[in-house]
């Protein structure tokens, strides 16, 4: 009962603090701020506890899991748990969320209102995070939607209809088409229950020992048949070793996200509409998860969504919202179809590629400020996806670790852009110049912010991308995806040119913006970081140096994890 | 010793992190030189042991990015470990000990400028990184160091980053309508100056990436268990073949190490100026030039060179090859556009860059002709006087009111006979004249690459080989030239523009200790413990033996290449230096070979294709052209709000589609025009129909 | 179908061809009319068309002691009647508002044309 | 006895309808005022009764087989009672209603509505149906034109009237068919008899005849020209009430039909798969001919005639398995949310254009600097009908198409209602698009409107949001209510 309630809390709070915000009389908009400030200290501190868990605990079980039946009849359950993944990104969630409150502060218009959707958001975001049920996860899913919408379409710039019109369509589609698939598995599961085989490797992460000394998976009994189809009960210390195989289990029908990832053999068996249900559903869950990172050609209602919001909620939409695509791959798309995942990873990683390049392109030649770290974001997210799909335990981890990095850094960015937006109420990269005279703190915070971007060593930046590019440049994902081996070799290389790109882009950036002489005199007189905007800044600051001289903790949170992911899929495939 | 191994890094970065984070009015100068001579004492005490009896010093390497205990993950163990053994001994005292003389000088020759404490905290931040190359024990720890290197130098570069281009100056705008075009192209702001350094070594460090990471996974392919990086399981991985057994773009065992090899050189062909990423440095000078001494002449420059040679046992011969000619192109290069240069400063830059790609042609040439030690000594004899020279430098401009110009100068030797003195030396030194220090280390060079020529035939291509000796050869004489060519300009003769010169003068006596001492080391004997000149084998040599025995070629050989090339680098040099006497003996002269002299002036247009490549046609059109192409053009996006132009961009598509719902929806609302008798017609019709359907 | 209807007793077939014709006026008038009571009489038609052939079905298909036919045919008359009286009560308001009641000219909802 | 007991909340209504119009005639203005409130105890007697009726069980009794009350049928009358209550209530505190409307008469004929529906709904004989066609259909129609002296209404009334006089006409000649061809008005037995008589096409058109009441009922297309006009003209409050009742009774009524003509199995030759197929492509063309007109309205209230076009296409894919017992509980659940959300909607429209403006989008623009929480809950049910989570169309929409899915997936020959569910998913898009407009006009504008000027006397309505208020709050409630969904099902399986 415990861990429910505990993993409630995470979304829990944010509601009921939103729904009361709305009792806030009139004229105290000051008691707002202060009660969402606090209500958003409470999932950043638990998050933080279950990062540190997961850190020492090292391994990819579950820190906490629990599964309370709720509609039995609709296979429903409520069903939360955290395991190092989500862990890290709900840490992740609970910084950029805290700074989001504090960068807020500057907000004068339908304070209540305001604050009460950014914590609709953060509710949203943390149920997924800690959803295993699949109607969970997309009624988190959606419940970010509309505050997001109405966040950016209230409180936005000049062009917010349109953008926030886009963010909606986008996202609204890709929804629709996890809803589809998602009725589509649950309807594929026999009634009765379906006998799967159980790799080992995806038993490892829900293996546990009934009291008679059997094997449980997720509370499965796993048996194996002899000769005779006579059913045995299996001891579990033969399952950890791997050693008879298959295994089988009862699963029965329900929207159990660990159910549905034991069956992933099943999957690649049935047809739906005359294909193959296994590359179907991942096709829609693909697409459902890609508009969120966003994938490349996927990726237009970013730069308006960015340009268009208010700076807080940008940090928030590129902190945390832009992860939540890649979660998606991470927890659903590539371990229910593993083979599917492996056998398209040639073209995924392309379109990281891609994004990688043309993103930091893009990037070159934008002249708003805010376009340009939301161009430099989708270049980014391009390494996520170049990590995940060479299916190395380095591509993935660094896939994840490159969330988080990615996640301190955009914040950084935005709430600089914000800085200098309040200061100037324009965001034209020409439109500044010399500001490291007159504004030194913040120029020092840019700088940091952009060489962490950009990949600098000691920087948190430069971890994800290194690992993503040794996973690639490890990769045999090629011949098993009939690219050949060497593709994702020259991926990688390709992708490390990102460097150079990254650095062209941002550092161009900061010279334009800091340094040379004073290019406008009225802006001599800009003062420095307010101690509001340090209390939001110095943080993320710290956290980038932080984990960028010692990353060590992310990976041991997040590398059994990746690991767990790597060998399934090695194992669906029949190995590498 | 490990404390002490750490303690060495580690002060200067405590030192620049006080002065980052508290930022004391006064005293930072002092607190950093003080944290740089006690690292300097240390690295002192722990040199003692490596060089005496050879041991190699190292501290057990710590997971950076490793997986928890426990796991059996066939996956990356990073560490990070020190590991000094002799060459590492050496450059870490040249780097220790030229950064405590470059900040004691720099208390005079930065004294009252604006933000004067920030110079030695960031000094001190880049001294942290630069240890941290000569340290580490692995191929990634390099990297990191690496890449904080470039940002101290990005940094120390940006040090006055919000003076303008120089190039607005009147004055050089007067100097470029009076000289041959293209003379002061490269005259960028010191912001412009740090962006472009910082890219352009980006531009190497992609490769040293990707190479990195082949050798990772190579190693790793190999079965290597812990670090896949460290300079052991790599010597092992090779050893092993682990090369052999994998395969890439159609390269498999030496192919494949050539071409890993050849991806790390980038690297270090970006930190080391090496054409053609050589453009960066020349901009570089506009730093402080004390800045410019210790990382554009003396350390960070070198780490390329230092690279090079800690990865030689992973370089192939053809790889080898590879290296020395890109070294004597940039060696010959760059000499012919210092003969041109009127600005004092980018002289030196030029020479310095000739110098590196001296240094790797040495390398080039491998190590058992000697080339490695020849490399390296002369990349520690060079640290040594061009730090000087650029000191040297620093004296005069600041004697001459911040003026670079050449022309404007003459007759110093009587306002500042120390710096005349002193630079005079190092001159000497760089010409390579018996007695000197680089007599004996650029010999040595330019006789092993000479070797390798003669060891390299038989191979397929040669001739090949003969290319870089012939440059070295060449670029000798041109090395004497511009440098007589600039001293004498310089300190002899009458003052050409006395209210530049007027107030010219020695500096501080401290500064003045600096430049003795470092006066000291253009001597050949410091370097060799011997007077005499010829043949004495340096106890650096010794030093450096163990790591790659000199046997490869014969004893005679080597010996009667020694000699041959003396006599000829010795004509050389003379020949440069009595013809730079006798063309410059009365002030600049005013006519020239013009094609020659432009080509020169204008770097080859060297700098000018990359501009146009890289800054206007990739960074700014393409850049434009992509921006575009993703979301329409610029007045589409002023337009969203009220139905924006559809147009050919992913933006414009995904409109046009949503924009067909709505023509659909239009064509369907035309239907609900209101009039009963034609609803009440649509469905009977319909229905009618549907009725007809079914009876037929 | 239609052999199926006719069949049996030939006395049913006029009655059907008469309801026919009637529902066949009553469908015209709907089509061609503008005025709205012109249009109520063509729904009218239609009605008292299907109430025919209730009697009619009611007569020659069912045994007589049944007479749901006719029954029907009693609530279709009554119905009709009431339907009718909304309907002009409505014409009539609409005649008030619009004073027409020629449908073409009498709408202002509907989209913009 | 029993078949009287199991029809007293019929009768019950009917009393209190006789007993009302007296009221309205004796007592004059002032009770006429009272008369809502009398029509809401009504109503909830009649439901109270019903719900105590509804044993598990029921569902045999037979009331002289005119009608035939199951748990459906007791579903209706809560419903169609509670929608009753809701608009009542409203119709208590509408300015518009008090102004131009005639709060008696309205209370008579919304009784007289909710009746019809009832009846209609558990018709198992021709007669029934008809009579429950008409009783909807007159007091449709008056409600509809019941805004003295108001263009709109009336006209809105008129093209009720006559659309509904032609289609009901035409059910009408196709039942008299069948009744021929069966020789009798039970449709059970014309179900047998059609099973066994020689098949041929044309016996279908008596059929597709009395499909046109159904459709038109239901406003499916072709047949639903009328209902944006109507919505649009006629009172808001009758609107909420006229897109909700008869919609209701249409649905379960053409479940009974169907149910009880195609009881055997097959329909003629058909295979009842053939029928199916029919009234999955109907849906997938009324869903999306709704959804895609509806983008190119400017008024809320056709915005919503649309939607609930499309909704209608949604829930008869429902009806197009009908006799999967799952579907039919996914057809009530989702009309239940679909009927708070839909009243809500138009009820926060009642109040947000309480100064006289009409429903228009421009002249939406602002009115969150009105009617904050009007604005508010009008958002939260066209949310709720676009079918987000957490509200109760979203789990509505969940659960129907789980339940038009699974016979789809599991078993063969269906496929076209899974291309049926790709519409759903498809047009909601679009919907989402027209629903966005409503809000973007509501609540996106900036500019601070104030009440218009000619309305001098400007008194802000809504001294009983109550029904609002219910609206939205069960709109919310039944979105969270997994539980009660599942208890829901567990009542309904066998």
């Amino acid at each position: 009962m415990f861990d429910s309630l505990f993993l409630s809390l995470f979304f829990v709070v944010p509601l009921v603090v939103a729904l009361f915000l709305w009792l806030v009389p009139q004229g105290r908009e000051n008691w707002a701020r202060a009660i969402a400030l606090v209500a958003s200290f409470v999932p950043l501190g638990m998050g933080a506890a279950l990062f540190v868990l997961a850190a020492r605990a090292g391994r990819d079980a579950f820190l906490l899991r629990e599964s309370v039946p709720l509609a039995p009849t609709l296979g429903i359950s409520w069903h939360l748990g955290v395991d190092g993944l989500s862990a890290t990104l709900l840490f992740l969630s609970g910084i950029v969320g805290t700074v989001a409150v504090l960068a807020s502060f500057g907000i004068k218009r339908k304070v209540r209102g305001y604050f009460s959707l950014l914590l609709l958001l953060f509710a949203g975001v943390n149920g997924v995070f800690v959803a295993l049920d699949m109607v969970l996860f997309y009624v988190f899913w959606e419940l970010m939607l509309i505050p997001m919408f109405l966040l950016i379409a209230l409180w936005g710039g000049e062009q917010r209809r349109y953008a926030a019109l886009k963010f909606f369509f986008y996202t609204m589609a890709g929804s629709i088409s996890l809803l589809v698939v998602m009725l589509t598995l649950y309807l594929k599961v026999p009634t009765q229950g379906v006998e799967v085989s159980v790799t080992p490797t995806a038993a490892l992460s829900g293996l546990s020992v009934a009291h008679d000394g059997s094997a449980k998976v997720w509370d499965l009994p796993l048996f194996v048949k002899d000769s005779a189809g006579q059913s045995h009960a299996v001891a579990a210390s033969v399952v950890v070793k791997g050693g008879v195989q298959p295994f089988f289990a009862q699963v029965p029908r329900d929207f159990d996200l660990l159910h549905w990832r034991m069956l992933w053999r099943f999957w690649t068996t049935q047809e739906f509409l005359g294909l193959n249900l296994a590359a179907f559903a991942f096709l829609f869950f693909f697409l459902a998860f890609a508009v969120k990172v966003p994938v490349f050609p996927l990726h237009t209602w970013l730069p308006h969504a960015h340009v268009q919001a208010p700076t807080a909620v940008s940090v928030v939409l590129a902190g945390i919202l832009l992860k939540l695509g890649v979660y998606g791959f991470l927890r659903i798309a590539w371990p229910l179809f593993p083979t599917v995942a492996a056998a398209w990873g040639g073209w995924i990683a392309l379109l990281g590629v891609v994004a990688i390049i043309w993103g930091a392109v893009a990037a070159l030649g934008q002249t708003d400020l805010k376009r340009l770290v939301a161009y430099s974001s989708i270049s980014h997210m391009g390494y996520c996806l170049l990590g995940l799909s060479a299916l190395t335990v380095a591509g993935i981890s660094g896939c994840m670790i490159q969330m988080f990095s990615h996640g301190l850094g955009a914040s950084l960015l935005f709430l600089l852009v914000g800085v200098l937006y309040d200061r100037a109420h324009h965001r034209e990269v020409e439109g500044f110049g010399g500001l490291a005279a007159t504004m030194p703190a913040f120029t020092a915070v840019f700088m940091l912010a952009a060489f962490s971007s950009a990949g600098l060593p000691g920087l948190s930046g430069f971890v994800g991308e290194l690992s993503v590019i040794l996973g690639s440049i490890q990769s045999h994902a090629g011949v098993v995806a009939g690219w050949g081996p060497d593709a994702f070799r020259w991926f990688g290389i390709v992708a490390s040119t990102g460097v150079i790109l990254s650095a062209a882009y941002l550092l161009w950036t900061v010279k334009r913006v800091a340094f040379g002489p004073l290019r406008h005199a009225e802006q001599a007189n800009f003062r420095d970081l307010t101690w509001h905007e340090r209390f939001s800044l110095y943080p993320l600051a710290i956290l980038t140096v932080l984990f960028g001289v010692w990353p060590h903790p992310l990976l041991a949170a997040l590398g059994p994890w990746a690991r767990d992911l790597s060998l399934h899929v090695a194992s669906a495939v029949g190995g590498f | 010793m490990t404390t002490t191994l750490l303690a060495i890094p580690a002060i200067p970065l405590a030192v620049f992190l006080i002065l980052f984070l508290l930022r004391p009015r006064k005293g930072g100068d002092w607190l950093a030189i003080l944290g740089m001579a006690v690292s300097f004492l240390l690295s002192l005490r722990v040199a003692v042991p490596v060089l005496s009896q050879g041991q190699i010093l190292s501290t057990p390497s710590l997971p950076w990015l490793a997986f928890p205990k426990g796991l059996d993950v066939p996956a990356f163990a990073l560490s990070l470990g020190i590991r000094l053994d002799p060459m590492g001994t050496v450059m870490l005292l040249i780097v220790t000990g030229l950064s405590l003389a470059v900040l004691v000088y720099s208390t005079w020759y930065l004294h009252g400028d604006r933000c004067y404490t920030r110079f030695f905290g960031h000094f001190s931040f880049f001294a942290f990184a630069m240890m941290g190359i000569v340290l580490s024990d692995n191929l990634l720890m390099t990297f990191i160091f690496w890449e904080l290197v470039g940002v101290g130098s990005y940094l120390l570069i940006g040090y006055w980053s919000d003076k303008p281009a120089v190039a607005d100056d009147s004055f050089y705008q007067g100097m470029k309508a009076k000289y041959a075009t293209g003379i002061l192209e490269s005259k960028l702001s010191p912001a412009h100056a740090q962006l472009k350094a910082f890219v352009m070594n980006r531009v190497g460090d992609f490769g040293f990436l990707a190479g990195l990471s082949i050798f990772a996974w190579v190693s790793l392919a190999g079965g290597i268990q812990g670090n896949p990086l460290s300079w052991e399981h790599l010597r092992l991985a090779v050893a092993s073949g682990a090369f052999d057994h994998v395969a890439f773009a159609g390269l498999s065992g030496t192919g494949l190490l050539t071409l890993a090899g050849i991806f790390v050189f980038l690297g270090a062909m970006g930190k080391s100026a090496q054409f053609p990423l050589h453009t960066w440095l020349p901009d570089a000078m506009q730093g402080p030039t004390t800045a410019s001494a210790i990382i554009h002449a003396a350390t960070m420059v070198a780490a390329g060179v230092f690279l090079t040679a800690r990865m030689l046992p992973f370089l192939t011969p053809d790889a080898l090859l590879f290296v020395s000619w890109i070294g004597a192109i940039t060696a010959f290069l760059a000499a012919t556009i210092a003969l041109v240069q009127w600005d004092f400063k980018a002289v030196l830059a030029y020479s310095t860059i000739s110098q590196l790609g001296y240094m790797m042609i040495g390398l080039g040439a491998g190590a058992e002709t000697g080339g490695y030690s020849a490399g390296l000594s002369h990349l520690f004899t060079h640290a040594l006087f061009k730090c000087l020279l650029f000191l040297g430098a620093a004296s005069v401009i600041h004697g001459c009111g911040n003026h670079q110009d050449m022309n404007r100068f003459g007759g110093l030797w009587k306002k500042m006979p120390w710096t005349a003195a002193t630079t005079g030396l190092a001159t000497l030194a760089i010409c390579g004249l018996p007695f000197f220090s680089s007599f004996w280390s650029k010999d040595a060079l330019i006789a092993s690459a000479l070797l390798a020529a003669q060891g390299r035939s038989g191979h397929m291509a040669a001739w090949l080989a003969w290319g870089p000796w012939a440059f070295s050869v060449l670029t000798a004489a041109l090395t004497c030239f511009y440098m007589t060519r600039q001293w004498s300009l310089t300190f002899l003769g009458t003052a050409r523009d006395p209210e530049v010169t007027a107030h010219a003068h020695d500096p501080w006596p401290r500064a003045k200790v600096v430049l003795f001492v470092l006066a000291l080391f253009t001597f050949q004997f410091v370097w060799t413990g011997s007077l005499n000149p010829f043949g004495a084998s340096s106890w650096l040599d010794g030093a450096l033996a163990p790591l790659f025995p000199v046997d490869g070629v014969s004893e005679a050989l080597r010996h009667h290449a020694h000699l041959q090339t003396m006599e000829l680098s010795v004509l050389m040099a003379f020949f440069g230096i009595g013809l730079s006497l006798f063309l410059y003996r009365k002030g600049p002269m005013t006519k020239s070979v013009k094609p020659l002299w432009s080509l020169f002036a204008n770097l080859w247009f060297i700098d000018r294709l990359w501009d146009l490549l890289w800054v206007e046609g990739f960074g700014k059109r393409g850049g434009r052209l992509v921006a575009t192409a993703d979301l329409g053009s610029s007045e589409r996006l002023t337009r969203l709000e009220t139905r924006p132009p559809l147009s050919p961009s992913i933006d414009g598509v995904v409109d046009g589609i949503a924009r067909l719902a709505g023509v659909l929806g239009g064509l369907l609302g035309r239907l609900q025009n209101g009039r009963s008798v034609a609803y009440v017609g649509y469905a009977t019709l319909i229905l009618g129909l549907l009725a007809l359907f079914l009876v037929i | 179908m239609i052999d199926l209807l006719l069949s049996g007793p030939e006395a049913l077939t006029p009655y059907l061809v008469v309801s026919a014709a009637l529902f066949a006026c009553g469908v015209l008038a709907c089509a061609t009319r503008r005025n709205a009571v012109g249009y109520l009489m063509g729904i009218e038609l239609m009605l008292n068309a299907a109430a025919l052939d209730f009697v009619a079905y009611g007569r020659f298909r069912t045994p007589l002691e049944a007479g749901q036919g006719q029954v029907f045919a009693l609530f279709v008359v009554v119905l009709a009647a009431a339907e009718a009286a909304v309907a002009l009560a409505l014409v009539y308001s609409v005649y008030r508002t619009f004073h027409d009641i020629d449908l073409e000219k009498t709408t202002t909802l509907g989209a913009r044309r | 006895m029993q078949t009287i007991a199991n029809l007293l909340p019929e009768i019950f209504l009917a009393l209190a309808i006789v007993f009302a119009l007296f009221l309205e005639l004796l007592a004059g203005h002032r009770a006429s005022r009272a008369l809502p409130w009398f029509g809401v105890l009504a109503l909830l007697f009649v439901a109270w009764t019903s719900v105590r009726r509804a044993v598990p069980g029921l569902d045999v009794a037979v009331a002289g087989d005119v009608l035939r009350p199951d748990f459906l049928t007791v579903a209706v009358r809560v419903l169609a009672c509670a929608a009753g209550v809701i608009t009542l209530t409203a119709a208590t505190g509408s300015r518009e209603m008090e102004r131009h409307g005639r709060p008696g008469e309205f209370t008579i004929l919304a009784m007289g509505l909710v009746l019809g529906a009832m009846v209609f709904a558990s018709a198992a004989n021709l007669l029934t149906l008809y009579v429950g066609l008409e009783f909807l259909s007159l007091t449709g129609y008056a409600l509809a034109g019941l805004r003295v002296g108001s263009r709109s209404a009336s006209e809105a009334g008129l093209k009720y009237v006559l659309f509904g006089g032609i289609s009901s006409a035409l059910m009408l000649f196709g039942m008299s068919h069948l009744f021929g061809l069966a020789g009798s008005l039970d449709i059970a037995t014309i179900g047998q008899k059609l099973a066994s008589v020689r098949p041929e096409p044309a016996l279908l058109v008596p059929l597709l005849l009395v499909g046109v009441g159904f459709a038109y009922k239901l406003a499916l297309v072709p047949f639903h020209f009328w209902s944006p006009d109507v919505y649009q003209g006629c009172p808001r409050v009758s609107a909420a009430i006229l897109t909700t009742v008869p919609k209701l009774a249409g649905f379960i009524g053409l479940l009974h039909f169907l149910q009880l003509l195609l009881g055997s199995g097959s329909l003629l030759f058909l295979p009842s798969g053939t029928v199916a197929t029919f009234v999955a492509v109907l849906a997938m063309v009324t869903m999306l001919v709704g959804a895609f007109t509806a983008l190119s309205q400017s008024d809320a209230r056709r915005i919503l005639a649309f939607s609930s076009v499309t909704n209608a296409g949604v829930m008869l894919l429902a009806v197009g398995n009908w006799n999967a017992s799952s579907s039919m509980a996914a057809l009530l659940f989702y009309f239940t949310g679909y009927l708070f959300a839909n009243m809500g909607a138009f009820l926060a429209l009642d109040w947000i254009c309480d100064d006289g403006r009409d429903t228009s989008l421009s002249e939406l623009s602002g009115a969150w600097s009105r009617h904050p929480y009007a604005v508010l809950s009008l958002s939260l049910c066209v949310l709720s009908l676009v079918g987000l989570p957490p509200f109760a169309g979203f789990l509505g929409k969940w659960n129907l198409l789980k339940s038009v899915l699974d016979p789809a997936i599991n078993q063969g020959g269906r496929t076209a209602f899974l291309w049926a569910a790709f519409a759903v998913v498809a047009s909601s898009v679009v919907l989402a698009f027209a629903y966005l407009r409503i809000v973007r006009a509501a609540v996106v504008s900036d500019e601070e409107s104030q009440p218009r000027e000619e309305e001098a006397d400007y008194r802000p309505s809504g001294e009983s949001p109550w029904a609002l208020i219910l609206c939205v709050t069960l709109t919310v409630v039944l979105g969270a209510g997994w539980p009660l969904l599942d208890l829901f099902s567990r009542w309904l399986m066998p």
